[in-house]
């Protein structure tokens, strides 16, 4: 039975929402707001949920002693942005923006950063001349690379051009082709969800 | 532990770029023609047009982010139009902010008529598809927190229609959030992205769903050149992100000498 | 030395550790790392969507349409209670359903039809040559498409088009690579200058 | 039988809503035709793909190299008596239809790793994500029958900022070491990282993303990697589901439409541009 109700309720929304868009009435795009509302409202119920698991989980690692410090510093660093944030609020130059900016700002770009780490040690490692795709890929590579590196002379004219015309022409096709793969297995995928085909989500069952 | 190949491969890169940046050189870049196209478009606005500059990235890509939008923001200034500022990660809300305050205020702008910010929405689909049915109920509120009719640049602008484009600065795919939902109300996108993202926004650049774009550090150097400025954090880069190009040819060829001489032993 | 410049660079080399192996350092920074962003999550979350849209409209404005998303949301929380959980559903069935309603014609328009009527263009030139770029680009978009072709074995002709849509897939890895790196190289940059100018004033 | 009537009946109303709408030309807005034409066409094609008998049942899905180490990764992380980590990347919210399609490998997954009694973990950026995938997978494990097996602690939200969770995630794969981690989803930058640091601890990867950017990475970083549709088309090759199958054919039914589309608009525009005549312009949607 509650499986029934969901599912009648993916489908009205589904139906909804699909058919609002092809329309230009006012109570057409009011109806789109509001579900778009609804949205971010059960996101941020779910939130609750999500931070609840975590706190659960760390505090029951911190009373059975795996790993301690750490899981204390991360149950700190989660109560410390709250309360920050009701007492000063969060405003430029409020000390939970500090936070945000010296803490968890410098963290998150350095995790980036270690993608040129990353990155050059998969050039190393993956970029074999194994096959012929292997080696297209390689070349491509390659070119763009050069291309977008100062080296004095003439070098310089060119290989600019011949690797853009590489990136507008057959590159952009290949890329156009994955696009319009992926509008029609995501089409099919959501019109499956919208009829009920599709319940995995609702934990299997037929 | 002992030292691995990949360990050689990290310490190298570091000891490179630190070397070249701390000598210091600039290089000079010669103007792509897609960067004259974002110029150009800018330059085409009428001056006064609102201009909706949307923050849909992460602080982490910061070091790419804000040379462009700097570069992108000071057109808009020296052209007079007037951005509103938005952010559809949050953590773009502050630096979005910052960057157009500090930019403001080397042109002499004031919040409220030249420029706004009205601050984050979670939920991006929706927040793009909201705004195009009425942003003033999409933020009854700016970032500072005074009443979205209260900042004078705003009054009459009710959804997309009053918008001369969205410029989207991202270091991911938002940007195509901007032309598949935004797309339906017609209203014109263009593009500050990451390097990384470039290819990605080909065909919608060729297919004209994108306006203009300007795409990385690079991007943002030959920006700076066309602004006539020197100095900004593109052409600074530009001699290290050099090296580390080739560098990484380097490591291209070398895995592929080790590849071809260990075949070459076991066959 | 401003004391966030010192902070924010102390936490920069705390993850760069990781980069020789996993270590109490780097373990410490990104468990700070995990909790303060869980933390500005839930902040901005509950004054920008919590705040602003549900409660100030419904409680201090009366707007009563409201009601509905709220018992929506409240029912996210009937999963703390194991025989109430299957409310959750109900919720999560709008989020799916509408979130397909929406997809369907915006993928359909953004990403299949709007990418085909870029893709025609004519073959020829005025003058009556080819054009390498518009024949490029056909062939690219139709034996890519082969690829994707699920229904039959790439045998025969199928298997020579789907070939040659690997080719082409493989020039658009490479060329997405070759970008990438730009790319991640350029945050590596940039974050050298904040190591070598604002934390070790080394450079100005 | 009874749910494919109700789905029947439900595409009937499905239909005749959208019907209702375009027959009010107040309530339609024309610029959207060529998409609701477009949809409508897909919609059929998709009803007589699932529908009709015969197309139905003959149909089977070319081999995809990828899906067929699905079950070696499993089997390896049991005999190795270490966990599978599956994460869906950063990049997606579940009403995006890739994550869907990623919910659907995953009930496949877990039922096997039920069944071989294999530690499945599965860390994610978003609550609503999590609610989801720990009731798919508590639902496989039931199915399976070994409901005790089921751990929801090991389906957890990380946190939502992008790096925090690459931080969290890449913590994970260098102290748990996985022998095998699926990348299936929606992923952005932390694609790479993640692939890398799997491959240091070396496990055995399995991706896939409608990403196109991060492809790229996954081709050059991990062993097996579905590209774009192939995900979608995973998910029916593993389960054998023939409905899923079925919207398969049905893609593939309209590829071929698309590819006669532009040849056909492709001829036409060559000759219009050569002889100015005033052929082109109907494939402008």
């Amino acid at each position: 039975m509650d499986r029934k109700i969901a599912l009648v309720a993916c489908f009205a929304f589904g139906v909804v929402m699909f058919a609002q868009y092809f329309s230009a009435h006012p109570v057409a795009h009011q109806v789109n707001q509001a579900v778009l509302e609804y949205w971010q409202i059960i996101f941020a119920f779910a939130l609750v949920l999500g931070v609840v698991g975590f706190c659960q989980t760390n505090v029951t690692q911190v009373r059975k002693g795996h790993d301690r410090p750490y899981r204390m510093a991360a149950l700190a660093g989660f109560v410390a942005m709250p309360l920050l944030a009701t007492f000063w609020g969060i405003k430029a130059g409020s000390p939970f923006l500090w936070m945000f900016e010296n803490v968890q700002a410098p963290m998150q770009s350095t995790v980036f950063a270690l993608l040129a780490f990353f990155v050059a040690s998969a050039s190393f490692r993956g970029f074999r001349a194994r096959s012929v795709p292997a080696t297209i890929l390689l070349a491509s590579a390659l070119l763009i690379l050069l291309s977008r590196t100062w080296i004095p002379g003439s070098m310089s004219n060119w290989l600019p051009d011949a690797a853009d015309w590489i990136r507008n022409n057959p590159s952009m096709a290949a890329r156009r082709a994955i696009l319009i793969g992926i509008g029609l297995g995501s089409l099919t995928t959501s019109l499956r969800v919208i009829v009920g085909i599709e319940r995995t989500w609702l934990g299997g069952g037929k | 532990m002992r030292l691995q190949t990949r360990h050689w491969v990290f310490a190298s890169l570091f000891v490179l770029i630190a070397v070249v940046m701390a000598s210091g050189i600039r290089l000079s870049v010669p103007v792509s023609p897609e960067t004259q196209r974002m110029y150009d478009f800018i330059d085409s606005l009428p001056a006064g047009a609102v201009v909706l500059l949307s923050f849909d990235h992460e602080a982490s890509s910061l070091p790419e982010i804000q040379p462009i939008t700097r570069a992108l923001l000071r057109h808009c200034f020296e052209h007079d139009l007037r951005p509103v500022g938005l952010a559809l990660l949050a953590e773009g809300t502050a630096i979005g902010y910052r960057l157009m305050q500090t930019t403001a205020r080397e042109y002499g702008k004031e919040y409220g008529i030249d420029y706004a910010y009205l601050g984050f929405k979670p939920q991006y689909v929706a927040a793009i598809l909201s705004m195009g049915e009425s942003i003033s109920a999409t933020f009854p509120q700016d970032y500072l927190g005074r009443p979205y009719d209260s900042l004078a640049l705003l009054h009459g602008v009710e959804n997309y229609d009053d918008v001369a484009a969205v410029l989207s600065i991202a270091d991911g795919s938002f940007t195509t959030h901007w032309m598949e939902y935004g797309g339906r109300y017609g209203v014109p996108v263009i593009a500050g992205v990451t390097a990384a993202m470039v290819t990605t926004y080909d065909p919608y650049l060729a297919s004209g769903q994108m306006q203009a774009m300007v795409g990385g550090l690079r991007g943002a150097a030959e920006y700076e050149k066309l602004l006539g400025r020197k100095g900004g954090g593109g052409a600074r880069g530009m001699l290290a992100q050099s090296a580390a190009h080739l560098y990484v040819i380097l490591l291209i060829i070398l895995g592929n000498v080790a590849y071809f001489i260990k075949r070459r032993r076991s066959a | 030395m401003e004391i966030g410049a010192v902070i924010a660079g102390l936490f920069t080399l705390a993850i760069l550790t990781f980069l020789y192996r996993d270590n109490p350092v780097y373990k410490m920074a990104e468990s700070l790392l995990i909790g303060v962003s869980i933390g500005y999550v839930l902040v901005i979350t509950w004054s920008s969507t919590l705040v602003d849209l549900l409660f100030e409209p419904l409680f201090a404005q009366g707007a009563l349409s409201l009601t509905l998303p709220l018992l929506l949301g409240l029912m996210m929380f009937s999963r703390f209670h194991h025989r109430m959980s299957f409310l959750s559903r109900i919720p999560i069935a709008v989020m799916i359903g509408s979130g397909a309603g929406v997809a369907i014609p915006a993928m359909l328009e953004q990403r299949t039809l709007k990418q085909m009527s870029a893709t025609v263009m004519p073959l020829l030139t005025t003058s009556g040559r080819p054009d390498p770029a518009a024949i490029v680009i056909l062939a690219g978009v139709l034996t890519t498409l082969c690829y994707f072709y699920f229904s039959r074995e790439h045998k025969g002709m199928l298997g020579v088009a789907a070939k040659i849509g690997t080719y082409f897939l493989m020039i658009f890895f490479g060329t997405t690579f070759g970008y990438t790196v730009m790319s991640r190289m350029s945050t590596f940059i940039g974050r050298m200058e904040f190591l070598l100018t604002d934390f070790l004033r080394l450079t100005g | 039988m009874t749910s494919r009537l109700l789905a029947a009946v439900h595409l009937c109303h499905f239909i005749a809503a959208i019907a209702a709408t375009v027959s009010d030309p107040q309530w339609f807005d024309t610029a959207r035709l060529p998409t609701l034409i477009a949809a409508l066409v897909a919609i059929v094609i998709v009803i007589y793909t699932t529908y009709h008998g015969s197309t139905r049942d003959k149909f089977t899905v070319r081999r995809i190299a990828g899906l067929e180490a699905v079950e070696e990764a499993i089997g390896r992380a049991t005999e190795m008596a270490r966990p599978l980590l599956y994460t869906p990347g950063w990049g997606g919210d579940i009403q995006r239809p890739t994550t869907i399609a990623s919910m659907n490998i995953l009930s496949q997954v877990a039922a096997k790793t039920a069944q071989y009694d294999c530690r499945l973990v599965y860390p994610t950026h978003d609550p609503v994500i999590m609610a989801v995938a720990q009731e798919v997978v508590k639902s496989s494990y039931l199915h399976a029958g070994y409901p005790d097996r089921y751990r929801p602690d090991d389906i957890a939200y990380v946190t939502s900022s992008q790096f925090g969770y690459a931080a969290a995630v890449d913590g994970m794969i260098t102290r748990l070491k996985p022998a095998s981690i699926f990348l299936l989803g929606t992923f952005e930058a932390e694609s790479l990282i993640l692939a890398e640091t799997g491959n240091s601890v070396g496990a055995i990867q399995i991706a896939g993303t409608d990403s196109t950017i991060q492809l790229a990475f996954f081709i050059v970083a991990c062993d097996y990697t579905l590209i774009g549709e192939e995900l979608f088309a995973a998910s029916g090759y593993l389960s054998g589901d023939r409905s899923i199958l079925a919207s398969v054919r049905a893609q593939d039914i309209m590829k071929v439409i698309i590819g006669l589309f532009l040849i056909v608009a492709g001829v036409l525009a060559t000759i219009g541009a050569l002889y100015g005549m005033a052929l082109s312009g109907w494939w402008g949607f």
